[in-house]
C-alpha cells in the first residue's frame, strides 16, 4: 500500500497535536491541575496510525494512557481540558477526570483506569456492531501490562469464536509501570499468542506512523468483511515517566541510554523526516502545521479557564439515568 | 389464573421481552441448551445463535461484553450462574457498569441484566451458597432485585430489561421447584416498591428473596400464639422502598431483617441503620437481624441448617423481641 | 519408556477403583446422599496417568470433577465418602463437602467449585515448592472450559516467567457441561497456546494411561530439573452427564453415537487388553483386583455408615485458625 | 522518639519481619523498584528477586499463588496497590483465601497478607478512590486492619504477617506524606484492639482510617464550643472491638461513625446495627453515620470534597446530633 502525501501530512501533524498537548498537559499540571496524566509521547504514531483507519463512527477503547487515542480519533480539544480543569463544558462534566475520557459523539467509548478492563468493552462494542449489522468496528488499545491480565485471554477468546470486528491494538512500550517486559511477561512478542485463539497476529514498528497505518487498514478490512479480529503488536516507548507523578522519565528503573535509543526512533522525527525526503512538504508548512496545533491547544485552554466550574452538587447526579432524564446513545 | 412454574415463567418473562425489543438478547453458559436450571428453556429454537449465546467460562469478560453492547444501544441479559462466580466478574460489574453512566457524566447508560442466584439450602458448600447482594448493593450505580415469587420474578423481569441502567437480578434457586400464579401477557413491578405480604400490628418482619417463604410460615405459627407480624418483602434493595419499611415500623414499633447472607454488612445492617436514622423514636426494643453467623456455609445439612434461618428460628426471635 | 507389568497393574487397579467408587456414589447418591457429583467416568486415565507419576509429597490441585483425581494421588476411601456422608470422621469434617475436598496428608491441596480457581493455587504451591528448594511438584488438573477462563492465561505467564514446578494437565473432554469446545473455544488443539508462554505443550490421548503416563513422567522430571512447567492437553470424556443431577448423561445435548463411540475407547477396557495380550495378567488376577476395590469401598462405606454424624455445633468453628487451636501443615 | 515517615515504618516492618523469618516473602507489581509509593524501598537489595516478587498485572492469580504459598507452608505478602484493583481478585480473596480453612475442615491454614489501600481525595476519581473494607469483612474468614498512624502501620504489619490467617491490611494513601513516632525494634499491636484516641464524655466519634486526622479535628474544633467527643479508631474490622466501642456509647449515649466508603452496606451500617443490638437503651439519639451519599467518586476536587466527610461535616453532624 501506498500512503499518499495527503495521508501522511495528516497523520503527522495529528501526531504533532498529540505531542503539543502533552507538553501543554505538563505545564498546566507543573501549575497545579489536578489528577493523574500518563502521557502519550513516543506512542502517536501507535494512537494515530491506527485511528486514521478508522471512520468517526467506528469505536475505541483506551487506556489510563488515552488521551492521545482520544484526540487521535478526532476528540474535542476545549471538551478534554475542560474536563481536567474540572469545567461544566468538560466532555464528562467533570466526574470522569484524566482517566475516564468518554466521548460518544467521536466513537471514543472510554479510556479506563483498570488496566485491561477495557478489552471486554470492546468486544462487546464489537459484537453490538455485529448483531446491529451497522458495519462498524471497534478498536481496543492496550499495553505489554494488560496483556498479561486474563481478561486479554478471555477476549481473544471471545473474538475468536464470535469472530467480533475488532482490533486488538498492543502498544508494548516495554515496561509495566517499573517492571520490564522481560519480568512480567513469558514471551516477549506478544503477538506470537494470537495464533492461540485463531486470530491474525503481527509485530508492528511502533514508531513508524505509516506501518501503524497499513495494518490498521488491513485489520479493518478484515473486520469489515466479517472476517473477525486481527491483533497488533505495536513495539513502542514511551518519552515519559509512567505519569507525571514521576518526573525523572522513569530512570528510577530505565537506562538513559536506553531512552536515548528511542528518542531517535520518535514517531514525529521519522514521519517528518520521509515527508522532507519525499519533497512532499516545505519547511514553511511544517511551521504553519506547528502553530495551528499550538494555536488550538491554545485556544482550547483558554476557553476552558473562562468555563464555569463544575457546580459540586453535580456530584450527586448522573448515579443512575433517572437522576437526569433520558438515556443518550451518541454516536451509535 | 393457574399456577406456573418459576423457571417456566423466567424463561417466559425473557421470550416476551425479547419479542417486544429485538435490542434484547441473552448471553450465558449453556443457555442454548436452556440453561443449568432450565431457566432459559425454548429461547435458543426460538432466537438462534445470534441472540441467545453460550459463553466460555469467561464471567468477566462477558459481563464486559454486556456493558459495551450496553452503551452501544442494546439491551443485553447475562446469566451467571451462582453469584459466587459473579467475585470473578466484579471488576466489570462495579468499576464498569455501575459507574459509566457517572464517570461519562451522563453521557452514556449501560441497560443491562444480570441474572444470577443467591442460594443455599442445597448441600452445595461454601463456594456455591452465598448471597451476595449486599456486597452488589454497596456499589452505587446498581439495581437490586430479589423476585420471590412466579408473579414477581416475571414483572421485575421485565421492568429490569426495560430499565436504562444495570440491573441485578437474584433469583434463589429454592423458588424454582416452586409455582404460583403469573398472568400471561405482559405487566411490570416497578423497581423500588416493596410488597407488604402480610399485615400486622406486632413487629415487622421484613425478609429476603428465599427467607420470605419462611417468614411467613413464621408469621403463621406466630398468629396462633396471638402474635400478628408484618412481613415485608422489599423485593428491590436498590431502589430501596424505605417509605412502606418506616411506615411499617412506625405503627408496629418493632423490627427484625432476616436474610440468608452474612450478617456481618448484610442487607440487615443496612436496613436497621437506615431504619434508626428515620424512625428510633418509634422503636420499642432494638432492631434485630437474623442471618448467616459470619461462617461461611458448610457442606453438612445439620450444619448448614443450624446457620441458616429458617421459619423456626425466625418465630423464636420475634417472640424474644416481644418477650 | 516401556511401562513395566507391574506398573500397568497399579494404574488398572486405581482405574478400576475409581470407576467402582463411581458406581457407589451414584447408587448412594440415589439413594439421598446429599450433594452436587461429579463424576469421573470416562477420565480415568488422566486422573491415574498423571498421579501415578507423582510421589506421596508432590501436589495436585484439582476440580469439581476431583474425586479421581484425590483417589488415585492416593487418597483415603474412609474419609471421602465420611465426608460425602456428613460424617465426624469425613476429611474436612463434613463442611466442604464433595466440591472441596481437602486432604494435605497425601499432597492434595484442594478440589474447587470455582471453575479454574485451582490453577493459581497450584502455581503458589510450586512457587512454595521451588523457594523452600523442596524439590517438590505441582500437578493441576483443568477442563477444556476452565482454558478459557482468565485465571488459565494468568496462571500459564506465572509459570512461564517464574519457571515453577507446576503440570498444566488439560482435561479436555469436549464439553463445558453442554457447551461443546467448538463453542466455547476459538481453537480445539488448546495445547497448541502453551507455546504463547514458552511452556511445552502436548496432545495427549487421555484415554490411554500408558501415554499419560509417559507425558507425565517426563513433565514431571522438567519440572525436578528446574526447566519449568509443562502443559499436557488429554483429549477424553466423560461417560455420565455434568453432575448426577443430571441422570440423562448428558444426551439432551451430545449424541447417543458420540457417548458410544467413546465408551469404545474406554481406558480400562484399553490398559485390559494391552494387560491381556501382552499375558501379564491372568483372568483370576483381574477378578481379584476388582474384589479388592469393591471391597475396600464397602468396607468404607460401612466405615462411614456406623461414623458419628458431624456435630452440627462444628459450623461455627474453623473460620480463623483461632477458633480450633493451631495451624496445621500437615505434608508439606 | 522522633517521627519516622509512614511509608518508611511500613517497608521497615516488612523488612524486619523478611528478616525474622524466612518464610515471608513479597509479590506486587513493582515492588522491586520499591513500590508505586516506595513503600517497599531497599527490600528488593535485601532480599534479591525471590523473596520481593514483581508480578503481571495478574491480580487474581497473583493472590491464588499466595494462597498456593501460604497453604504449604510460606507466609506471602501480597501488594495490590489500589483496594480497586482488588475486585479483580475477589474470587481469590473472598472464595478460596476466606474460606480454606474452614472448608478444609480445620486441616489447612492460609497465612497471608494483603496489603491494599483505601483511599480518595487525591483526584483520582471513580476508580483509584474507592474504600472497600466492608465489601471484604463481609466474608468470613478474612481479618481486616486499617493503621492510621506510623506506629500503628509497624504494629499491625508486624501482626498480621504472624498472624495464621489471612489479612488485609488496607493504607488510606492519604497516609504516605504523614510522618509519627514508631519505636525502632519489634513490637506488635493485637488484631482486635481498638484505639482511644481521644476521651469525652458527649458523643462517641468512630472513624475510619482516613477519617481518624479528620475526627480529632472536628474534636478539637468542637472541644472550643464545650462539646466533648470521645474518638475511637477500631483499627481493625475483624475481629472487633465490640467491647471498646460499646462501653464507649454507654458512656456517651451517642454514635457517629465516619468513613470513607459508601453509605449504603458501609462500615457505619454494620456498626450502627451491631451498637443497637447490644446497646440501645443507652442511646439517646439515633446513631448516624456519615459516609459517601451513595455516588462513586467524582473526578472534579469541589465534587469530590462534597461526597466526602471531612472535619467540618463531622462537626456539623455532631452538633446537629447533640442539639
Ligand atoms: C488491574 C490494575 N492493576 C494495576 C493497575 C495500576 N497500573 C496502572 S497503569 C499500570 C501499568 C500498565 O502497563 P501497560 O499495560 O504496559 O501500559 P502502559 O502504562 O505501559 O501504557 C499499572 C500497573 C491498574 N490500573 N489496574
Ligand atoms: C467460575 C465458574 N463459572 C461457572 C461454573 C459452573 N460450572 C461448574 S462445572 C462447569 C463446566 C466446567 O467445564 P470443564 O472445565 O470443561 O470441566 P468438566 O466439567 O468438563 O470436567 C461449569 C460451567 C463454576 N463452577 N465456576
Ligand atoms: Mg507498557
Ligand atoms: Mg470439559
Amino acid at each position: 500500500m501506498e500512503i499518499s502525501r495527503e495521508i501522511l501530512i495528516g497523520m503527522y501533524s495529528k501526531m504533532l497535536l498529540l505531542r503539543r498537548f502533552d507538553e501543554k498537559v505538563v505545564e498546566l499540571y507543573r501549575s497545579g491541575m489536578k489528577g493523574l496524566y500518563h502521557l502519550t509521547a513516543g506512542g502517536e504514531a501507535v494512537a494515530v496510525g491506527v485511528c486514521s483507519a478508522l471512520s468517526q463512527d467506528d469505536y475505541i477503547l483506551s487506556t489510563h494512557r488515552g488521551k492521545g487515542h482520544y484526540l487521535a480519533k478526532g476528540g474535542d480539544l476545549q471538551a478534554i481540558l475542560a474536563e481536567f480543569m474540572e469545567k461544566q463544558t468538560g466532555c464528562n462534566r467533570g466526574k470522569g477526570g484524566p482517566m475516564h475520557i468518554i466521548d460518544p459523539s467521536v466513537g471514543m467509548l472510554g479510556a479506563n483506569g483498570i488496566v485491561g478492563s477495557s478489552l471486554p468493552i470492546a468486544c462487546g462494542a464489537a459484537l453490538s456492531a455485529k448483531l446491529r449489522r451497522s458495519g462498524q468496528v471497534a478498536a481496543a488499545f492496550f499495553g505489554d501490562g494488560a496483556a498479561n491480565s486474563g481478561v486479554w485471554h478471555e477476549c481473544m477468546n471471545l473474538a475468536g469464536i464470535w469472530k467480533l470486528p475488532v482490533i486488538f491494538v498492543c502498544e508494548n512500550n516495554f515496561y509495566q509501570e517499573s517492571v520490564p517486559v522481560s519480568r512480567h511477561s513469558s514471551i516477549q512478542d506478544l503477538y506470537a499468542r494470537a495464533a492461540g485463539y485463531n486470530i491474525p497476529g503481527y509485530g508492528i514498528d511502533g514508531m513508524d506512523v505509516s506501518a501503524v497505518y497499513e495494518a490498521a487498514v488491513e485489520a479493518v478490512q478484515r473486520a469489515k468483511r466479517g472476517d473477525g479480529a486481527t491483533m497488533l503488536e505495536c513495539k513502542t516507548y514511551r518519552f515519559h515517566g509512567h505519569s507525571e507523578a514521576d518526573p525523572t522519565k522513569g530512570l528510577r528503573y530505565r537506562s538513559g541510554e536506553e531512552l536515548a535509543a528511542w528518542l531517535e526512533k520518535c514517531p514525529l522525527k521519522q514521519a517528518k523526516a520521509r515527508l522532507l525526503e519525499r519533497g512532499w512538504i516545505a519547511d514553511a508548512e511544517l511551521e504553519a502545521i506547528d502553530q495551528r496545533c499550538t494555536q488550538g491547544i491554545e485556544e482550547a485552554v483558554n476557553f476552558a479557564k473562562s468555563s464555569p466550574d463544575v457546580p459540586a452538587e453535580w456530584a450527586l447526579k448522573d448515579v443512575f439515568t433517572d437522576d437526569q432524564g433520558e438515556i443518550c446513545h451518541e454516536g451509535c | 389464573m393457574k399456577d406456573v412454574n418459576y423457571r417456566t415463567v423466567v424463561a417466559g418473562a425473557i421470550r416476551e421481552e425479547m419479542e417486544r425489543d429485538e435490542r434484547v438478547f441473552l448471553m450465558g453458559q449453556g443457555v442454548q441448551a436452556g440453561g443449568s436450571y432450565m431457566t432459559c428453556e425454548g429461547l435458543f429454537d426460538l432466537f438462534g445463535p445470534d441472540r441467545v449465546r453460550d459463553t466460555p467460562i469467561s464471567e468477566d469478560s462477558v459481563v464486559g461484553c454486556a456493558v459495551g453492547a450496553a452503551i452501544t444501544g442494546l439491551r443485553p441479559i447475562v446469566e451467571i450462574l451462582y453469584c459466587d462466580f459473579a467475585l470473578r466478574a466484579m471488576d466489570q460489574i462495579a468499576n464498569q457498569a455501575a459507574k459509566y453512566r457517572y464517570m461519562s457524566g451522563g453521557r452514556m447508560a449501560a441497560p443491562m441484566v444480570i441474572r444470577t442466584s443467591c442460594g443455599y439450602g442445597a448441600s452445595r458448600a461454601a463456594q456455591h451458597s452465598q448471597s451476595l447482594e449486599s456486597m452488589f448493593f454497596h456499589f452505587p450505580g446498581l439495581k437490586i432485585a430479589l423476585p420471590s415469587s412466579a408473579y414477581t420474578a416475571k414483572g421485575l423481569m421485565k421492568s429490569a430489561i426495560r430499565d436504562d441502567n444495570p440491573v441485578i437480578i437474584m433469583e434463589s434457586f429454592q423458588f424454582y421447584r416452586t409455582a404460583g400464579p403469573a398472568p400471561e401477557g405482559d405487566y411490570t413491578i416497578p423497581l423500588g416498591k416493596a410488597e407488604v405480604k402480610k399485615e400486622g400490628t406486632d413487629i415487622t418482619l421484613l425478609a429476603i428473596s428465599a427467607m420470605v417463604p419462611q417468614a411467613m410460615k413464621a408469621a403463621d405459627s406466630l398468629a396462633g400464639e396471638g402474635i400478628d407480624v408484618e412481613v415485608i418483602d422489599p423485593l428491590t434493595l436498590v431502589p430501596l422502598d424505605m417509605e412502606t419499611i418506616v411506615n411499617s415500623v412506625q405503627k408496629t414499633n418493632r423490627l427484625l431483617v432476616v436474610e440468608g447472607g452474612t450478617k456481618r454488612g448484610g442487607v440487615g445492617s443496612e436496613i436497621i441503620a437506615s431504619v434508626v436514622e428515620e424512625a428510633f423514636d418509634h422503636l420499642d426494643c432494638p432492631p434485630s437481624r437474623l442471618a448467616v453467623p459470619n461462617t461461611p456455609i458448610p457442606f453438612a445439612s445439620n450444619m448448614e441448617d443450624l446457620v441458616l434461618p429458617n421459619s423456626a428460628s425466625i418465630a423464636n426471635a420475634i417472640r424474644r423481641m416481644l418477650r
